[in-house]
């Protein structure tokens, strides 16, 4: 009964925040509600049972989408001064949407159903054979790794490819003369370094996070954890401590080569993981074939994959957001 | 879970209308990508709604855990897993492409930057 | 496992392990160098892949090793054989043709990720072709949109920028229809393997649950597709785009996302949702024939040359529209042919422009005066792509345009419409590439316009011409595309 | 034994519950932000502390009280800092605390209370003047009035950092 009113209380809070998010001019306004919306979303997960989704939501959602907001609002102009354009078109096919899927969904399963499709054809397959042929307790790291290897392959080059796209967009630091002033920026970053307790109480954080991060890197067979919350979590350890002390010290804790060649090597790794099964007589990404007990080859195999994925979701975030730390001094 | 039936559903079709409607509505840049991701973030509404059993817990396979617990379903988490990623790097570069219009065209609303790209 | 059998596999995992390597390679023209070998292996990849193929037999290849409603299952037919081979075979022939016009637009600074994007668009589409899970569709989606979001935005001019924002926040809703109608077919049949749901849906009680799916998948990707009303984020991206970029995109990526309407729409809802094949008419038939004349009418009065290019691609993909909407194997058939064809004279046509931009430094028609005489071959080939789009015999267009013709011919007196739009808009064809020949060679050039150097490079003017000849060659004998798209579409209509 | 446990466990929660509804109703009532921080920082640090000591004593002997008490001491540390980076840097934006007399906080008029003094009589309350003249000398102690942006900031700031 009382997850029935938690359910209650954030779903409504959830449409609450979207809601105030449309409404707010102010961009900064609207950019911490987003963090509000994912944290809800996070907490909405928790309750629905999905720990894995949760944890992701909130590193990725809350934390990282967060400061990459922040980092382009510091970038152009802070105000959202134009009125909402009061045109039909998006109501109409925003209504036209929504009327559309609540006609759909009127005959989707009640929620929690037991004998709904979806529990009863492909889902008890994974919970019975996980034990039996991957041994690992997260059914759902297993299912990621290794029965679905080649989504979270196809994952690994999404990151990949954003890495690209802003090096690509922001990488080449041209001085461009009617972007943000110089000195403006500077007051705003020299602030930050005047904040003499965050800095003392962040500095004694961030090697918690990170080592929080390794945790949840290699715990990932056993609890809710695995390669993309490892990178989100290790990723906002380090910026926060750029946050704190200027990005300039932060790209010298981890420098601009090592944080883009972390991306390449994590994407290396999973690839090669899957062309070494290849070699060995197997499928793509069949770690059974990698030592002659399939189990143990199973384990190591997800090991190398999901380390492979934190290696790049760490380098990805982290050049990101020098990228667009670095983008607004010249 | 009888009462709740289709609320997640409803939620999940009201934050689409929502991002939707400020995806369009709204000219700044940055308030359509905020506007983007609540629209991705719905779609995982639906996802995990859909793994919820009646008495399930998480599908995490305790050595102790007695042979008759119910789990949740762990094929939506997956996709879904994989979906916020695709929502964070479609954010990243849409944020990078934000912040090079800004210094290209002095502003980041769509309806000056049509009317610049008019008179060009 | 021989190679042999390892094939589908390596035919995307090639390209994925090289994009890293190109990121990482910082030398002078190294990483153009790694993406011509990745784009020409998967190319030979794809065509070995297709010569197995050829008899009609479908290649099943589970990755991981499992099963297949559990594992994820690469599913090679004809048609995506074909699809293969045309995405890798443009990606390889724009990438070896426009070196020397990338170094001139795109410049040295962001090769190296910039040739891991293209690398990564070219996997991307391939992945999209073969697998045969719905959800690993929608990550391959993700990773070529996003790919192409970053070629497009590196184009020269500042108005790159803006249609890159565009395309991200259309290719992204797209998408994220996608995504919905794959959750509702979740939702009704339990499974994500296609062949598994195709088998499952016959028994789904719950039909608005699949009226819902198919609705948002097949809106989505005729948004990724271009298809005429959800187009206006194409002619700005392929006009501000890289040159050679939009060879690439022209001929490919429009295609792969009208694959995924066809192989979801007729392998899943074709015989299990009544009717169905008149609700597609109902949609598809009315939007293909308005992008019949709009595409063409806009065309007319375009004067920018990469603009105009772009709009009759929107028409052209109306054509595509209209054969996916017969529903028969002729009507299927000639869908597929088209998308072959029109990806050949379309890469052909955009080289020719390539090369145009690249000695006169704007691609304004009205600049372009005298282009006839200063460079003769390149203007040639221009010439006979018009022609292909028109339809002329001895044209890839021609045979596209005649399977069209017979499908349409079943139809009775739907049919006859179809074929009278299809002969009109043919004819209003005929003026856009007129008004292109009339500026090119009976206009002097302007007295003050920059003495032009002569032709373009014999490393561009090669690639051109053998895009020009394999579709003379095709429009002779078109066994190839032709045999592969009746297989496909017997496949899909479940009539093998 | 355990009965004990429980009855501790659940007047340390009620307590928790208590500060944090009480910071959640400051909020609401209170008149401009500085106010409303105080409440909701104070309560907030508070309140968890008892929440997460109420359940410390219901998790018995497993890893989960270990877990508790790795998260109270993280909240311990940061929610104080936070609400402090918070405060300064509305003070250093400029945001004006609000005087006494502007609040308009009604005096039931039968009480005995005499008038609030105005700000700055009584010899402790810096006067307004003073917090402004404060926060003013602060940015501009911080801001390089007239000093030349030519120098390469990052030498510039290498040499704040040997300061």
């Amino acid at each position: 009964m009382m997850t029935i009113v938690f359910s209650l209380f954030l779903l409504t809070m959830l449409v609450l925040v979207a809601v105030a998010i449309l409404r707010t001019d102010n961009l900064f306004t609207a950019v911490m509600l987003s963090g509000i919306f994912s944290l809800l979303m996070a907490a909405n997960f928790f309750v629905l049972d999905a720990a894995d989704v949760a944890l992701t939501e909130a590193v990725i959602g809350a934390g990282i989408s967060t400061v990459l907001f922040l980092g382009a609002l510091a970038l152009t102009a802070e105000k959202d001064r134009s009125p909402p354009v009061g045109s039909w078109v998006p109501l109409i096919s925003a209504s036209a949407l929504g009327a559309v899927i609540i006609y759909g969904v009127l005959q989707a399963p009640r929620l929690g159903d037991p004998n709904a499709v979806v529990h009863n054809h492909v889902a008890p397959w994974y919970l019975e054979k996980t034990p039996e042929l991957i041994d690992v307790p997260n059914v759902v790291t297993a299912v990621l790794a290794s029965f679905r290897g080649y989504d979270t392959l196809g994952e690994v080059f999404v990151v990949f490819i954003a890495c690209m796209g802003v090096m690509a967009l922001l990488g080449r630091v041209r001085p461009r003369r009617d972007s943000i002033k110089l000195t403006e920026y500077e007051e705003r970053s020299r602030n930050l370094r005047h904040h003499l307790i965050p800095r003392i109480v962040g500095k004694m954080l961030v090697p918690f996070i990170v080592l929080f991060g390794l945790y949840v890197q290699f715990h990932g067979d056993f609890g809710p954890g695995g390669g993309f919350q490892a990178g989100g979590l290790i990723a906002a350890g380090v910026i926060l401590y750029s946050l704190l002390e200027g990005d300039w010290r932060g790209r010298e804790l981890v420098p601009e080569w090592f944080s883009s060649l972390l991306v390449a090597l994590g994407a290396l790794l999973y690839a090669g993981v899957g062309v070494a099964c290849m070699l060995k007589g197997g499928h793509f990404l069949n770690y059974s074939v990698l030592f002659e007990d399939p189990i143990k080859g199973q384990h190591v195999g997800i090991l190398l994959v999901e380390l492979g994925v934190g290696m790049t979701v760490t380098g990805v975030m982290i050049t990101v957001f020098h990228a667009f730390a670095r983008r607004g001094v010249r | 879970m009888e009462l709740l039936g289709l609320y997640n559903y409803f939620v999940f079709a009201v934050l689409l209308m929502v991002g939707l409607y400020c995806i369009l509505a709204r000219t700044n840049i940055i308030k359509s990508l905020i506007g983007l991701s609540i629209f991705q973030g719905a779609v995982f509404l639906l996802y995990i709604s859909m793994d919820k059993i009646d008495g399930g817990t998480g599908p995490i396979i305790l050595e102790g855990a007695p042979a008759d617990t119910i789990y949740a379903n762990p094929l939506p988490q997956v996709l879904i897993l994989t979906a916020i990623v695709v929502g964070i790097s479609t954010t990243a570069l849409g944020l990078a492409v934000a912040v090079r219009i800004r210094e290209a065209y002095g502003t980041i609303e769509e309806d000056k930057i049509q009317e610049m790209d008019r008179e060009q | 496992m021989t190679l042999h059998d390892q094939l589908p596999a390596l035919l995307v995992a090639v390209p994925l392990f090289t994009a890293p390597i190109a990121y990482l390679l910082r030398a002078h023209g190294l990483p153009w160098a790694a993406a011509v070998a990745a784009t020409v292996t998967a190319f030979i990849i794809a065509c070995s892949l297709a010569a197995t193929v050829y008899g009609g037999e479908t290649i099943i290849y589970e990755m991981g090793g499992w099963p297949a409603p559990y594992g994820i299952v690469l599913h090679i037919d004809a048609l995506s054989a074909l699809i293969a081979m045309l995405v890798t075979g443009s990606s390889a022939a724009a990438l070896i043709f426009g070196a020397k016009s990338l170094a001139d637009e795109v410049g040295e600074e962001i090769a190296p990720s910039f040739f891991a994007a293209w690398i990564l668009c070219t996997a991307g589409l391939t992945g999209m072709v073969i697998t045969g899970d719905a959800f690993n569709i929608f990550v391959f989606m993700e990773i070529s949109s996003l790919s192409t979001y970053i070629l497009v935005s590196a184009g020269p001019d500042r108005r790159a920028l803006v249609a890159t924002y565009r395309y991200i926040i259309m290719g992204t809703i797209g998408a994220t229809f996608y995504l919905i109608g794959v959750g509702f077919l979740y939702m009704a049949t339990g499974s994500l393997n296609t062949v598994d749901i195709a088998a499952r849906v016959g028994d789904v009680t719950e039909v608005r649950l699949l009226l819902v799916a198919a609705g948002f998948i097949t809106v989505g990707m005729a948004l990724k597709a271009a298809v005429f009303p959800l187009h206006s984020w194409m002619p700005n991206a392929y006009t501000f785009a890289p040159n050679v970029v939009t060879v690439f995109i022209a001929a490919a990526s429009a295609k792969v996302s009208l694959y995924v309407l066809m192989r979801i729409d007729y392998a899943i809802f074709y015989k299990n949702i009544p009717n169905h094949e008149l609700q597609l008419a109902l949609l598809l038939i009315p939007m293909g024939i308005l992008a019949l004349f709009a595409g063409s009418m806009l065309a007319i009065y375009e004067k920018n040359l990469k603009r105009l290019l772009a709009y009759s691609s929107v028409a052209q993909v109306g054509y595509i529209a209209l054969g996916i909407a017969m529903a028969s194997v002729s009507g299927l058939t000639a869908a597929i042919v088209h998308m072959f064809n029109h990806g050949l004279i379309k890469g052909g046509m955009f080289m020719a422009v390539a090369c145009l931009a690249l000695r006169y430094r704007t691609v304004n028609i009205a600049n372009l005066a005298g282009a006839g005489r200063a460079m003769p071959w390149t203007m040639a080939a221009f010439v006979i792509g018009g022609l292909g789009l028109i339809g002329v015999p001895l044209t890839p267009g021609f045979i596209s345009k005649w399977y069209l013709v017979l499908g349409a011919m079943e139809k009775g007196w739907l049919g006859a419409v179809l074929v009278a739009a299809i002969l009109l808009s043919s004819l209003l064809a005929v003026i856009y590439v007129w008004k292109v020949v009339e500026v090119a060679y009976f206009k002097e050039p302007r007295a003050n316009a920059t003495p032009v150097e002569g032709e373009a490079p014999l490393v561009m003017l090669i690639p051109t011409w053998i895009v020009v000849l394999a579709g003379l060659w095709i429009a002779i004998d078109s066994s190839l595309p032709v045999t592969m798209a009746t297989l496909g579409a017997e496949t899909l209509l479940g009539a093998r | 034994m355990d009965l004990a446990l429980d009855i501790i466990s659940a007047v340390l929660l009620a307590a928790g519950t208590f500060f944090v509804f009480a910071g959640g109703v400051g909020v609401m009532r209170m008149p401009d932000f500085y106010t409303r921080m105080h409440a909701a920082s104070l309560t907030d640090t508070g309140g968890a502390a008892l929440i997460i000591a109420g359940l410390l004593l219901q998790g018995g002997l497993t890893l989960a009280p270990v877990k508790l008490l790795a998260i109270f001491l993280f909240l311990f540390l940061t929610s104080p800092t936070a609400s402090y980076a918070l405060v300064n840097a509305a003070l250093l934006s400029g945001l004006k605390p609000k005087a006494r007399n502007e609040t308009g906080l009604s005096l039931p008029e039968g009480d005995a209370v005499k008038p609030a003094p105005k700000l700055g009589e009584r010899g402790t309350n810096k006067p307004d003047e003073d917090i402004r003249k404060a926060a003013a000398k602060t940015v501009a102690k911080r801001t390089p009035a007239k000093k030349p942006a030519a120098k390469k900031p990052a030498a510039k700031k290498k040499a704040a950092k040997k300061s």
